[in-house]
């Protein structure tokens, strides 16, 4: 077997690689890359909120108010020609991260409960700011016109993300970053004092980490990695609209991280595929399959609460404990 | 050299009921300190008040000359304090040793940011012989691999204290150590800290109700009695203190 | 709109309902060169984006507004206020409607909601306390009825003022006359006028739907029927550009009147002002040619 | 400020202290099950909005196709979803009681399946549910209510004194005050926990089918009628600290009351603004709510 260090990168790199071979088989069906970039866009917000939900054991059912923050700094500084993609992109992740500490101070020293309600509150606020203040981001009509960044020169080959597929390759790109991004942070002396908080603040706290500080470095870190999400999907979209940031919205964050599976590297990206990729490709979600999907989610609720992939992840463990279960008794 | 430990006057009330009221004493050389004393009279609330679980309403503590009766408990900890909980904590998804190697962790926010990106497992492989070491000490040491959830409670009782005595601390405090805990294992957990004691030369403060036990293990004894420390000596003369036996019978 | 423009290649689409979707759509129809006809959304702005392939039927709101600003100026109904759905429909209105109203008109309290809300009783009293003689109510049926009710309940007695879904029967189901007596709306189809193409439509479309027709319904016939003669006149069904240069040129005369595109492609058909009557009827009120009394509105 | 401008100020905030009243009482009616669920069973029921909703629909139906009277349909209403109540408590949220995450996954699980189901049974575009407290008007001064705003308060009051009388002064009541002080407590001296959390789910689903029955017929009843109502009623209870029947009843009209004066001074559209502001500035002053006591451990 491979030594234990590599094995996760080797995995990664090959998930990696698969991402960006997608546009060749699929070059020719833009409305196929179509759903896969929203995926992307998608994923990135969720693999921002499995890094409070599931490897801090913070609930925030507001957080798609940060992304929102990230998307109109991005989508306003790009229409207006005030910066060009790159640091409008980045002003708005640094923005969404900003909000995301202001929002941290006052509201990471409550329980559990007020946390989470108060965190929905932080939510309807800031949707309630994007629907409102007309001049700044359209207000309910939305801001519409936001161009698409200008080609990049590769060398050996030109990304123009106007094209379906240099859009893609460039939420591909965002994609892996923040997929390293969540890697490093998990598997880390910081992760591992994210999870003692998960498991328990008090002894996290008696073995000397600073909860608070803590928990403000990551609200703040997931806040702007969300941010990015919504300036890329602003982007791809080419228009910002109050709805895609509003509590519909959060929810549907929220099960997309905890149905994936949440404290797992690849969850929030099944979970984007599931729940953006799928409905997408069946379009209308009406209302019957909306009954049944909620009620998938209740026996989900009762039975898997680890989500589809702790349920693939016990499967295969099962499946290995069974192999190796045979191995030995092949040797005894 | 200034006090390890020193409790002044320290009082806390919940609503009506005044808990600690003006408790006070000082530890100087390092030993092994039993704090005992009928229900009620205010043991848990003044461990909780040195280890930060409760704010004292007056009074100071001071911690080597540093007072700390006003810092949060992760300052505490980084200043040399250790302590156990009487419902004996561990973190039970992760493996007994990274329990223990979690608990040497430096847990400064800025370093531990700079470990993400540089990687370094530096501190890992220094900490893993004395971690293997201890456990080994506590017979832990063939269940390394094994999360900590699957324990049973006396088992989870000794890894508790192996991971607080990891980061070498001044202070280590164990809430009622030997409660639920079996006669075999409860030899084994004296033998531990007698050894531990010997080998740090730190101060450990024992709240406890197990007379034999306590008696057995501290060098010196305190007494606390409806909120103040009554009595404080050697195990002999505390057993035989007038005062003492009046406020236990009543 | 992706769907249809890359997967089933249509050649012309027929319109978005609300403006936020249709700006969004915009754009993928100039990419794919494929003609969008809107029938139903409002936003003036909407056909400001320079975009040659989108066109609107239906009137906007300022030349919906201009009608009924003429109707306050008229009666110098000061101060005027509003309720209006906070988005680009209710704020484009109420930004349209100040523009166009004489500079002796006042205007009173403002009001917006958000779609789905339901209590008006703070704009209720907002507009009591500003004392305001008339209120325009820029939304469509289901807070429409409910916004009028809540005024008559609460006993303001200020002239009402609705937009185009508050003048068909359809609203009559919602509210019972002695709320709707006197209120004015302007309206692209006013059903029961004596026009011959209004009559004609009306019966073909009570005989199918068995329900009295309405604007937005008359709108997209006659866009339906545009895309139709457009793709004649370009002798194909495919080539969206060339159906496109169609179009822009077109001239039809359809149920809503003669449609011909400017030169943002939108289009100016007439615009009417009815008014509800006590028996549940409606009369016109302008333009002043085809003013009758209660019963032909 | 000239005399009529302050006699219209007064008017208007008259009325809107009537107004907010209505949709304070409202609010308690939804934050009164809350509490109780929670306080009882650390249960936080997400899904207490679409109980409201049903509540609507149910008494919609009752009076158009049942009985044709609204008091009875409200009284049947509560009964239906007190069963209910009881019959979620035993499938769903008995398991739940500890894993918070879960149960919000749960809850969001039942909004689609009660909002979608109430789309397909009734169709996408709201009710209108015409009773006759609704189109009598009662004239005060220069103002007009309609009676249904005063059966609402009215009925909010009756519901808070029975709730009273019923958890002080009925053995069921202690017991029920008992398990949620400390279940494991509560259950050593014989208290049965499974019949008080189905007890407890019961009266907490009656209430907000009363809520939804009541402001069913004076707006409209629609499958989203909850949404709102459920936000408001959570922000009341952590304004009364999460666990304290007082503090919702007062949590809950004070919502109602600040946010309709609010709408005097600012844009309508920023009322909902003006109560999420306040929960936010409250939890800053007092992180554990205006009325519970710190709890003992809270350093």
């Amino acid at each position: 077997m491979l030594p234990a260090r590599t094995a996760p990168l080797l995995s990664g790199a090959l998930f990696a690689a698969a991402l960006y071979l997608v546009p060749v088989p699929f070059a020719g069906y833009p409305y196929v890359l179509f759903a896969l970039t929203l995926t992307l866009c998608y994923a990135i917000p969720a693999m921002a909120l499995n890094l409070l939900l599931g490897y801090t054991g913070l609930v925030s059912l507001g957080h798609m108010g940060f992304a929102g923050v990230g998307a109109y700094v991005t989508a306003v500084l790009m229409k207006h020609g005030i910066a060009s993609f790159a640091p409008s992109i980045a002003a708005g992740t640094l923005a969404a991260g900003f909000v995301g500490a202001l929002v941290g101070v006052p509201c990471l020293r409550l329980r559990s409960h007020f946390f989470i309600i108060v965190t929905l509150a932080v939510g309807m606020l800031l949707f309630l700011l994007f629907n409102n203040l007309d001049w700044l981001t359209g207000g309910a009509a939305g801001l519409p016109g936001i161009p698409r960044p200008r080609p990049l020169d590769l060398g050996f080959a030109v990304v123009d993300p106007r094209r379906p597929v240099g859009i893609y390759l460039l939420a591909a790109t965002v994609f892996v970053l923040v997929f390293v991004i969540q890697y490093a942070l998990v598997r880390s002396d910081f992760g591992r004092s994210l999870a003692a908080i998960r498991q328990d603040e008090t002894l996290a706290a008696s073995r000397g980490v600073d909860v608070f500080a803590h928990k403000l470095t990551i609200f703040a870190i997931s806040a702007a990695i969300a941010g990015l999400g919504g300036g890329l999907q602003v982007v791809f979209l080419r228009a910002a609209a109050p709805q895609s940031f509003g509590l519909l919205e959060d929810i549907n964050l929220v099960l997309i991280v905890i149905v994936g599976g949440a404290g797992s590297l690849f969850g929030p990206s099944l979970g984007a595929l599931l729940f953006v990729a799928l409905p997408e490709a069946l379009r209308v979600a009406d209302a019957f399959r909306m009954v049944l999907f909620g009620a998938a989610l209740v026996a989900l609720a009762l039975f898997a609460p680890r989500g589809l992939w702790g349920l693939a992840a016990a499967a295969a463990r099962k499946l290995r404990s069974d192999e190796s279960a045979v191995a030995r008794v092949g040797h005894s | 050299m200034s006090d390890i430990l020193e409790v002044d006057s320290v009082s806390k009330s919940f609503g009506g009921v005044r808990a600690v009221d003006g408790a006070s004493f000082r530890i100087g050389a390092p030993g092994i300190y039993g704090l005992i004393g009928p229900n009620g009279a205010g043991k848990t609330t003044l461990f909780d008040v040195i280890c930060g679980r409760q704010f004292a309403d007056s009074g100071s503590v001071r911690l080597a000359g540093v007072r700390i009766d006003r810092l949060r408990v992760h300052q505490r900890v980084r200043l040399g304090l250790a302590r156990t909980f009487q419902e004996c904590r561990v973190l039970e998804e992760e493996t007994c040793l990274d329990n223990v190697l979690f608990a040497a962790q430096d847990k400064n926010l800025g370093r531990e940011m700079i470990q993400t990106f540089g990687r370094s497992e530096a501190y890992r492989r220094t900490a893993m012989a004395e971690a293997e070491r201890l456990l080994d000490l506590v017979n832990l040491g063939n269940l390394q691999a094994e999360p900590a959830g699957n324990l049973s409670y006396g088992q989870r009782r000794l890894l508790e204290i192996v991971s607080s005595l990891i980061v070498k601390p001044r202070l280590l405090l164990l809430d009622e150590p030997a409660s639920g805990i079996n006669p075999t294992l409860l030899n084994m957990l004296r033998d531990f800290l007698l050894r531990m004691f010997a080998e740090r030369q730190i101060v450990v403060v024992i709240v406890e109700h197990n007379m034999e036990f306590i008696m057995s293990l501290a060098s010196h004894i305190l007494v606390m009695h409806q909120g103040r420390v009554l009595e404080e000596g050697p195990p002999a003369a505390v057993q035989t203190s007038q005062r003492v036996i009046d406020a236990y019978l009543g | 709109m992706q769907r249809l423009a890359s997967i089933d290649h249509v050649p012309v689409v027929l319109g978005e309902v609300c403006s936020p979707a249709a700006a969004a759509e915009a754009p993928v129809a100039s990419d794919y060169s494929i003609p969008l006809i809107l029938t139903v959304p409002t936003a003036p702005d909407l056909t400001k984006q320079g975009n040659s392939f989108l066109f609107r039927v239906n009137a906007d709101t300022d030349q919906l507004n201009e009608a009924l600003a003429a109707y306050v100026g008229e009666r110098h109904l000061s101060p005027l206020s509003f309720i209006a759905w906070n988005n680009d429909a209710g704020r484009g209105g109420v930004n349209g409607m100040k523009a166009l109203l004489p500079k002796d008109i006042a205007i009173g309290y403002v009001g917006y909601f958000d779609v789905g809300a339901v209590d008006f009783s703070s704009d209720v009293t907002n507009i009591r306390k500003s004392g305001a003689r008339a209120v325009m109510l820029l939304m469509d049926e289901e807070p429409g009825a409910l916004a009028i009710r809540q005024i008559r309940d609460a006993g303001l007695d200020s002239q009402l003022m609705g937009t185009l879904a508050m003048g068909s029967d359809r609203f009559l189901t919602r509210l019972d006359a002695k709320y709707l007596d006197g209120m004015v709306q302007y309206s692209a189809f006013p059903p029961s006028a004596p026009l011959p193409r209004i009559q004609e439509f009306g019966k073909a479309y009570r005989a199918r739907f068995g329900e009295e027709a309405h604007g937005f319904a008359a709108q997209s016939y006659d866009g339906l029927l545009l895309a139709v003669k457009a793709m004649q006149a370009a002798g194909t069904a495919t080539d969206g550009a060339a159906i496109q240069k169609a179009l822009s040129g077109i001239s039809f005369d359809g149920v809503v009147g003669h449609i011909q595109f400017d030169g943002d492609n939108q289009a100016k058909p007439p615009v009417y002002i009815t008014q509800w009557c006590k028996d549940g009827t409606r009369k016109i009120d302008f333009p002043a040619n085809l003013k009758s009394e209660c019963g032909a509105g | 400020m000239p005399a009529s401008g302050i006699r219209f100020a007064v008017t208007a905030l008259l009325e809107q202290i009537v107004n907010g009243m209505m949709m304070g009482a409202i609010y308690v009616l939804v934050a009164l099950g809350m509490v109780l669920i929670f306080g009882v069973m650390e249960v936080l029921n997400f899904a207490h909005g679409v109980l409201f909703m049903a509540g609507g629909y149910l008494c919609d139906v009752f009076v158009v196709h049942a009985t044709g009277s609204y008091p009875l349909a409200v009284v049947l209403t509560m009964v239906t979803l007190a069963i209910v109540g009881m019959a979620l408590e035993r499938t769903v949220f008995r398991r739940l009681r500890v894993n918070l995450p879960m149960q919000i996954v749960a809850s969001l699980g039942l909004i689609l399946i009660a909002e979608n189901g109430a789309v397909l049974l009734f169709g996408p575009s709201a009710l209108q549910l015409s009773v006759p407290s609704v189109r009598s008007l009662v004239r005060v001064g220069e103002l007009s209510f309609t009676v249904q705003h005063f059966i609402i308060v009215g009925a909010t009051v009756v519901s808070i004194g029975a709730l009273h009388v019923f958890l002080h002064h009925t053995r069921f009541g202690t017991a029920l005050r008992a398990t949620s002080q400390n279940a494991e407590a509560a259950r050593v001296i014989g208290i049965d926990s499974a019949s008080i959390y189905r007890i407890t789910f019961a009266v907490a689903c009656a209430l907000a089918g009363l809520g939804g029955a009541l402001l069913g017929p004076l707006f409209l009843i629609s499958p989203q009628m909850g949404d709102l109502p459920l936000l408001k009623g959570l922000t009341a209870i952590v304004l009364g600290g999460m666990a304290s029947i007082p503090g919702a009843i007062v949590g809950g009209f004070a919502i109602g009351i600040v946010e309709a004066v609010s709408t005097l001074f600012i844009a309508t559209e920023y009322r909902d603004m003006v109560v999420f502001t306040v929960l936010i500035a409250i939890l800053l002053m007092r992180p554990w709510g205006l009325f519970s006591v710190r709890v003992r451990g809270d350093a």
